[in-house]
């Protein structure tokens, strides 16, 4: 069969991490000949529907894209395209014919990497730096505490949120006051706070991405986010002419390969290993659900 | 003669655009003799001088300079480092300091290598020491230039020029700022430095001095020499004809009795900002028919009396009253209304607005009449008639009444004020400094029309530094002095100087 | 010896000539980053020509990218015009749309024809204040409004964020930090079917013929360019020079909050903190090109939009990084910078006739 | 209260601060140099990024670090050269130019990022700067661990403060400078360049600026991020006014930019829960304002500022 021509269109330049799953992935399936692929990153909001009907209006099969803080004119913009596959990141539901959607849920690996980080925590003081507060970072955290609380019911979290994508020396900054305030294990969800621990060599939790290659010795364990499963399916469909617009969510679970956990098991108490494996295990085997909790986090006391 | 030349310029012209600024002319100077160059406003003596110094670029001639064994050698134009360093100052006539740094700094800049590390100031110091002490010409060295006064920035700038081992000197309306003693002391000063070896340059629109510190005297209009002559062999009529092409009739003044107050000041404190802006409990009448002179020593409290009759400050204690009426808390515009018409110290920085067409400026005092807006929209038609008619009545030249009030020459500007003023026929007068720098037959213009609204009645507030033009138009005459104002017993010159330098009357 | 001089009179087709010829300069420049990319720069200007002017669907959006233009270029203009720095057109803006969002998302469930006008005066009135404050502080205290107006861009944008995962946020959105959507009634109305061109650029239109008229025509426009050309003559002639500042500052930040609003009530329907790329910043380089002239700013609006909208849908034709279309509007805007130099003075080479050495 | 206390007595914060505030210091003196010649340089946001591009791309194309920040030094001065040409003698408005050279200077390093690196995921690290570990000063008590933490950058910064308040204070160049941006026809009437002046003012200026870029992603952190400049560059721009064009006042007030940043991270991440974290990120903002309010009040501004000058004409 032909290659799909797939279109990207990001908000922000391809190294943000979240976007860098995505086009991770539909590079992997460039080079493997199943896709043409053409992308925009940096895309202002205002500029984002334009730029949606100008791929539609150049024959692209299947958009990928991130619609938050654009919903309705993205659906407009599908209608108005019924034959062209939309495949956007978006907190709400699919609508027909053509506009199907994801998210990064990869709470489950959050909440193993969280046990990690409950038991590795002397000081029983966990700091996260996180660039906004929104539903797609919030749950992760969350995930993230209620792991580290399963294992450690006393222990208490630093919460900061730099409101930047893109700002390493800041999110530095801030893991920095949070180690002087007392933290002892870091949840890098931005760049910076992994440098940071780094440079106090306290651990780190890593998010999204693996960085464990990055920084040997501090990565202790990472919830990944895999968009291989979302993307080759939404092709498949495609490819096969049964696009549908559902929500391809799921495909970001654990039990589809879409959210993995890494650990560096060296690193890592055995007893703590065992228990994230046999949670791993509960996880997949639909035995335990990782709880989803939107709200903004704010630190304990 | 010819081994003493020490300056030769040959067959300069300068057009700005369509305005010949200069054309061909040819000018010597002889070591040790002090030329006076007249002409009217815009006859093109700085121009010439700008070409002199390297400032700007002639369209066509040269310029030779003797070095010091008397040598003549052609000048590179456009460069004023080549000028300095030919032995050539100026003393600008829009000053050029820099107010930020002090009168070291001013004095020494461009002299030291700018690639050096450290500077000399010491040595320095030294010799500006030994030029104030042969020159008399005292400035404080170590303030910000910004504070110091006119005649003090004035000193700086020769300073600036002797530092720089200047042989020939070119002072550009170096009076026009500094009252007769300081005047004086100027000119006495130089005499002293011409036996050291300087010849001089210099620029002025007062015939007195012209006649009583020359030489020679060269005469430009528009553009092109007209006249050259010793000043033994000259008269201000001669000279003022040379200058117009024609004779200027004189001010006439006739005698007119007072009429009822129509400016009283009660026991009036200003606290400026400086001592320039502050008064000190100033009582003071003047009269419908009067002109009242005001005469002192620039900083002793001009600005502020003209601010607080201009409304620009509130009095800190006192009361003011116009035609009896008081004003308790004066702005502009309630000035305006009272019938105070103000001509403005600094006609270019308060009494114009340059980007705006001189029509604009004509009726910018009066934005709320009725004939000049309605609902708020201006009514051009009146506007532009207004102008052609003041154009007319006061003889305002320029590039017409839409052009950019910035365009005209400063004689004009202060037409244009004139005009503004008069027309609206104000009880009281502020006149300061108003023929600053302008050539004999403006003066004569403003001189003319404040006379005529005393004869129409108004009363008239001149301040002034120019003594003669005090003793030529005032009736009465008051002395300001440390923010305190002190009438004046006579009319005779040597008193007032007197008290304008703080000697008991 | 080189010289600047200003040229005597500047024929028409000189006028019009020369900021043409710039633009094609500038063009010729971005061949540079194009050629250096891998992209053939004519077939690249064809569909930069295409993606301006290439369908209606071009060029309404090059419009709808000129509307906040022309509000923030107009705040610009008329502030700089009296001299009140005012950079601060970002912030403004963000205020302006934060109260058409407040105002238009429910509060009120009136009618279109009452809902758009209250939207539109409180979005600018928003906007206003936001420049009323800074002219305060420089006013009564002497604080420097440049410093003042543009730290106060960082802070109303995190004060935006503020009130977006607080207050204004929506319920509706599934925790993400946007507002309520504006009422369906409260939607400035589009100007063509199935476009995004909105009502807004007719009221900027609008507004900007009336800024002119009142500059030029008026009491209070005499006044603003008295104060700005010269505040101490302005002031000795009686004007009111205080009065004067904020009469303009409020009308610039109704001019900047009512970018807000458009962009709000009349293409994104509600809020988010990345509304807008900047065009507050872009403003003061429409205003400047404009020559701080409000008729200049629509076209130096139109201009600029042309230039940003043909070059990133180029970008996309080529298979460039997008950061190009960035970069060709910056090379023309200082090639249109230098024309505009070029078309008010020549540069002569002089000095023959007197240099001897 | 116990706790700011705690935090303001603690050695991490004002090492936080001095840290934070190293590219603001870089930033401020460059726009501070600028200004004192007479010309606004509103390039300084693009002339950040160009030199956190350059100085990081150098090293990581496997030069030494001191020649990343020679490179970034160069690529802010020949922008700061563009700038110069197009304000000095064209006399173009510095507003335009300015606003344009930030958008150039960004968009160029943007392209030229993007198009070295098309495929990165993960941007590219280098081995940065490392802590200095000077002997003597740092044995000092409190001052030794505060600045013991600090890399050759922030020394630099340091340096650069001395010595631009050497030059302006105590050199002839100095004087020039500070007369040019007030008066060009002072300078003009003593045979100095008018024009040398403020170009030379503006390229040192602007390679000035480029090194707070550099230290970005030299020293802060050690890789190249679109966006990381993140209005660095504006805070200099009002942090001149408010040093009322002094390099020690501008030392002072980037310094104290920086303690407000860093005091708003500490009490974010410790009253986070009690009010909402906007609150602090605007902190540094509102103080700076306050600031202004309460220290600049007769802001002396070099009288020449944005006014183009031309030779032969007035
Ligand atoms: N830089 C300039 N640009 C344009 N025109 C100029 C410039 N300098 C001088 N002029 C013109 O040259 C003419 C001569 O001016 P200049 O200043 O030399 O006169 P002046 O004799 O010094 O007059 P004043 O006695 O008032 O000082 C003026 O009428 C003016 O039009
Ligand atoms: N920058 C300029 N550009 C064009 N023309 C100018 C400029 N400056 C002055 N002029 C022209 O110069 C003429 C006279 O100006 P100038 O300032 O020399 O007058 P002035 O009589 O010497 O004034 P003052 O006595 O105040 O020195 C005006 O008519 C005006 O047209
Ligand atoms: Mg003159
Ligand atoms: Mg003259």
């Amino acid at each position: 069969a032909d290659a799909i021509k797939v279109a990207a269109i990001y908000t922000l330049p391809v190294e943000q991490q979240w976007i860098s799953r995505i086009h991770k992935a539909l590079n992997t399936a460039a080079e493997r000949g199943d896709i043409e692929y053409v992308f925009s990153e940096n895309v202002a909001n205002t500029d984002y529907e334009r730029v949606m009907r100008e791929y539609a209006e150049q024959g692209m099969q299947l958009i990928v894209g991130e619609v938050f803080g654009l919903e309705r004119a993205a659906r407009k913009v599908a209608s108005d395209y019924p034959e062209t596959a939309f495949l956007m990141g978006s907190s709400f539901g699919p609508v027909g014919p053509n506009f199907a959607v994801f998210d990064n849920w990869i709470h489950e690996p959050s909440y193993l990497s969280g046990m990690i980080a409950g038991a590795a925590t002397e000081s029983n003081l966990i700091g996260m730096v996180g660039g906004y507060a929104i539903p797609e970072v919030n749950r992760l955290m969350h995930a993230f505490m209620d792991g580290a609380r399963e294992v450690n019911p006393d222990v208490k979290f630093l919460v900061n949120f730099i409101d930047s994508w893109y700002d390493p020396p800041k999110a530095k900054e801030s893991a920095f006051a949070m180690m002087d305030a007392g933290a002892d294990v870091m949840y890098a969800e931005r760049f910076g706070v992994s440098d940071a621990a780094v440079e106090r060599g306290v651990p780190a939790i890593g998010n999204v991405i693996d960085t464990s290659g990055d920084y040997p010795g501090t990565i202790l364990a990472s919830a990944i986010w895999h968009m291989e499963a979302t993307i080759d399916k939404a092709v498949e469909n495609v490819a096969a002419g049964n696009f549908e617009a559902i929500d391809y969510g799921q495909f970001s679970f654990m039990a589809f390969g879409g959210g993995s956990l890494v650990m560096d098991e060296s690193l890592i108490a055995p007893e703590t290993v065992a228990a994230v494996k046999a949670k791993e295990a509960d996880i997949l085997g639909g035995l335990f659900r990782v709880n989803v909790n939107d709200q903004r986090p704010v630190s304990d006391n | 003669m010819a081994e003493n030349t020490v300056l030769k310029l040959s067959g300069l012209s300068k057009r700005f655009g369509s305005v010949v600024a200069n054309d061909d002319v040819s000018l010597t100077l002889v070591k040790g003799e002090v030329l006076a160059l007249l002409g009217e406003n815009g006859a093109g003596k700085t121009t010439l001088m700008n070409m002199l110094f390297g400032h700007y670029l002639p369209d066509a001639g040269t310029v030779e300079v003797a070095d010091a064994n008397g040598v003549l050698h052609a000048l590179p134009l456009g460069h004023p480092q080549a000028a300095l360093a030919a032995g050539i100052g100026m003393v600008h006539q829009h000053f050029a300091l820099a107010e930020n740094i002090n009168a070291l700094d001013n004095i020494t800049l461009g002299s030291e290598p700018l690639r050096s590390l450290k500077r000399n100031r010491a040595a320095a110091r030294a010799k500006i020491d030994g030029i104030i002490e042969r020159s008399g010409l005292k400035a404080p060295l170590d303030v910000p230039v910004g504070q110091l006064s006119v005649g003090e920035r004035q000193r700086v700038e020769i300073l600036k020029a002797l530092y720089r081992d200047a042989r020939i000197l070119v002072l550009d309306e170096p009076t026009a700022v500094l009252t007769p003693q300081e005047a004086d002391t100027l000119f006495s000063n130089i005499r002293s430095m011409i036996t050291d070896g300087l010849s001089v340059i210099f620029i002025s629109h007062k015939l007195r001095e012209v006649l009583e510190f020359s030489d020679r005297i060269a005469v430009l209009r528009h553009g092109r020499k007209v006249g050259e002559m010793a000043t033994t062999d000259a008269d201000e009529a001669k000279i003022a004809r040379m200058m117009v092409g024609a004779d200027t009739p004189k001010v006439a003044r006739q005698e007119m009795s007072p009429g009822a107050p129509v400016l009283s000041l009660k026991n009036v404190s200003v606290s400026g900002r400086s001592q320039r802006e502050t008064l000190d409990n100033v009582s003071l009448t003047v009269n419908a028919n009067e002109i009242l002179g005001v005469a002192g020593i620039s900083g002793n409290g001009q600005a502020g009396l003209a601010q607080l009759i201009a409304g620009l400050v509130q009095p800190s204690s006192g009361t003011i009253a116009v035609d009896d009426e008081d004003i308790p808390k004066p702005t502009p515009s309630r000035m305006v209304q009272a019938g105070v018409g103000r001509i403005p110290e600094d006609r270019h920085h308060e009494g114009i607005v340059g980007a705006m067409s001189v029509a604009e400026n004509m009726v910018i005092e009066r934005l709320d009449d009725p004939d000049i807006q309605s609902l708020g929209l201006l009514r051009r038609e009146a506007i532009a008639d207004n102008a052609v008619k003041l154009a007319q009545a006061y003889d305002v030249r320029g590039p017409g009444v839409d052009a950019s009030a910035r365009l005209l020459s400063g004689g004009n500007i202060q037409k244009l004020i004139l005009a503004r003023v008069f027309e609206r026929a104000p009880r009281l007068i502020l006149a300061n400094q108003p023929t600053r720098g302008l050539d004999m037959g403006a003066a004569a213009t403003v001189g003319r029309r404040l006379l005529e609204a005393r004869a129409r009645g108004a009363g008239i507030v001149l301040i002034s530094e120019d003594l003669d033009e005090i003793l030529g138009l005032a009736d009465r005459i008051a002395v300001i002095r440390d923010g305190h104002l002190t009438e004046a017993p006579t009319n005779n010159r040597e008193q007032i100087g007197l008290m304008m330098a703080g000697a008991a009357a | 010896m080189i010289r600047i001089e200003p040229r005597e009179a500047t024929s028409r087709t000189f006028s019009v000539g020369v900021p043409v010829l710039s633009a094609l300069i500038s063009l010729a420049f971005a061949a540079i980053p194009l050629l250096a990319a891998g992209a053939n720069p004519i077939t690249a200007y064809g569909e930069m020509f295409k993606g301006v002017f290439g369908s209606v669907f071009a060029v309404t959006e090059m419009l709808t990218r000129a509307t906040p233009l022309i509000f923030t270029g107009l705040a610009a203009a008329l502030a700089f015009r009296a001299k009140l720095w005012n950079i601060g057109g970002e912030g403004q803006l963000y205020l302006g749309a934060m109260a058409a969002v407040a105002i238009g998302s429910g509060l009120l469930d009136i009618s279109g024809i009452l809902l758009i006008p209250i939207i539109i005066v409180l979005g600018a009135a928003a906007g206003a204040a936001g420049m009323a404050a800074p002219t305060y502080l420089k006013v009564r205290f002497g604080a420097d409004e440049v410093v003042t107006t543009l730290l106060l861009n960082f802070i109303i944008l995190i004060f935006v964020q503020m009130m977006l995962e607080g207050p204004l946020q929506d319920p509706m959105g599934l925790g993400w930090p946007q507002s309520a959507p504006v009422l369906d009634q409260g939607m400035l109305p589009p100007l063509m079917d199935r476009m995004r061109v909105h009502s807004g650029l007719i009221l900027a239109l609008v507004l900007a013929g009336l800024a002119q008229f009142m500059l030029a025509r008026s009491v209070w426009g005499f006044k603003l360019r008295a104060v700005g050309e010269n505040a101490a003559a302005a002031r000795h002639a009686g004007i009111n020079v205080n009065r004067s500042l904020f009469g303009v500052a409020l009308i610039s930040g109704g001019f900047a909050g009512l970018a807000g609003v458009s962009e709000v009530a009349g293409l994104k329907g509600y809020l988010t903190a990345d509304l807008s790329p900047g065009f507050g910043y872009t403003g003061i380089v429409v205003a400047m090109l404009a020559g701080l002239s409000p008729i200049g700013v629509v076209i130096a609006a139109l201009f600029i939009a042309s230039v940003f909208v043909g070059a990133d849908g180029m970008s996309r034709a080529m298979g460039v990084s997008s950061f190009l279309a960035d970069l060709v509007v910056s090379v023309s805007l200082l090639c249109v910078l230098v024309g505009g130099f070029i078309a008010k003075y020549r540069i002569v080479r002089s000095g023959k006739a007197g240099a001897t050495t | 209260m116990m706790d700011l206390l705690n935090i303001l007595l603690s050695e991490s914060f004002w090492a936080a601060s001095l840290r934070i505030a190293t590219p603001l210091i870089f930033g401020v003196l460059g726009a501070l140099i600028c200004e004192r010649s007479g010309v606004l340089n509103l390039g300084i946001e693009g002339i950040f990024v160009v030199g956190a591009m350059c100085g990081w791309m150098t090293v990581w194309l496997g030069s030494g670090l001191w020649g990343g920040v020679l490179v970034a030094a160069c690529a802010g001065a020949l922008f700061g050269l563009l700038h110069a040409i197009l304000t000095v003698p064209l006399g173009l408005s510095q507003h335009v130019s300015g606003l344009g050279i930030t958008l150039f200077a960004t968009s160029v390093s943007y392209f030229t990022y993007r198009t070295a690196l098309p495929n990165v995921s993960s941007p590219p690290r280098i081995e940065p700067f490392q802590a200095l570990d000077i002997p003597v000063l740092s044995d000092l008590p409190f001052l030794g661990p505060v600045l013991f933490q600090q890399t050759a950058l922030t020394w630099l910064a340091l340096l650069m403060v001395l010595l631009v308040w050497y030059v302006l204070q105590r050199t002839a160049l100095g004087v020039a400078i500070k007369a040019v941006g007030d008066n060009p026809d002072s300078v003009d009437a003593q045979g100095l360049s008018v024009y040398g002046l403020r170009i030379g003012a503006i390229v040192a200026g602007s390679a000035l600026m480029a090194l707070g870029g550099a230290f970005l992603t030299m020293s802060a952190f050690d890789a190249f991020f679109f966006g990381m400049v993140n209005g660095r560059g504006w805070v200099c721009i009002a942090l001149v006014i408010f040093a009322s064009w002094r390099p020690g006042k501008a030392l002072f007030g980037a310094l104290l930019f920086g303690a407000f940043d860093a005091l708003q991270v500490r009490l974010q991440t410790e009253m986070g829960a009690l009010v909402p974290g906007q609150i602090f990120l605007m902190a540094p903002y509102i103080l700076s304002i306050i600031a202004l309010v309460i220290a600049a009040r007769s802001a002396d501004y070099p009288r020449a500022l944005l006014t183009p000058w031309f030779k032969g004409q007035r």
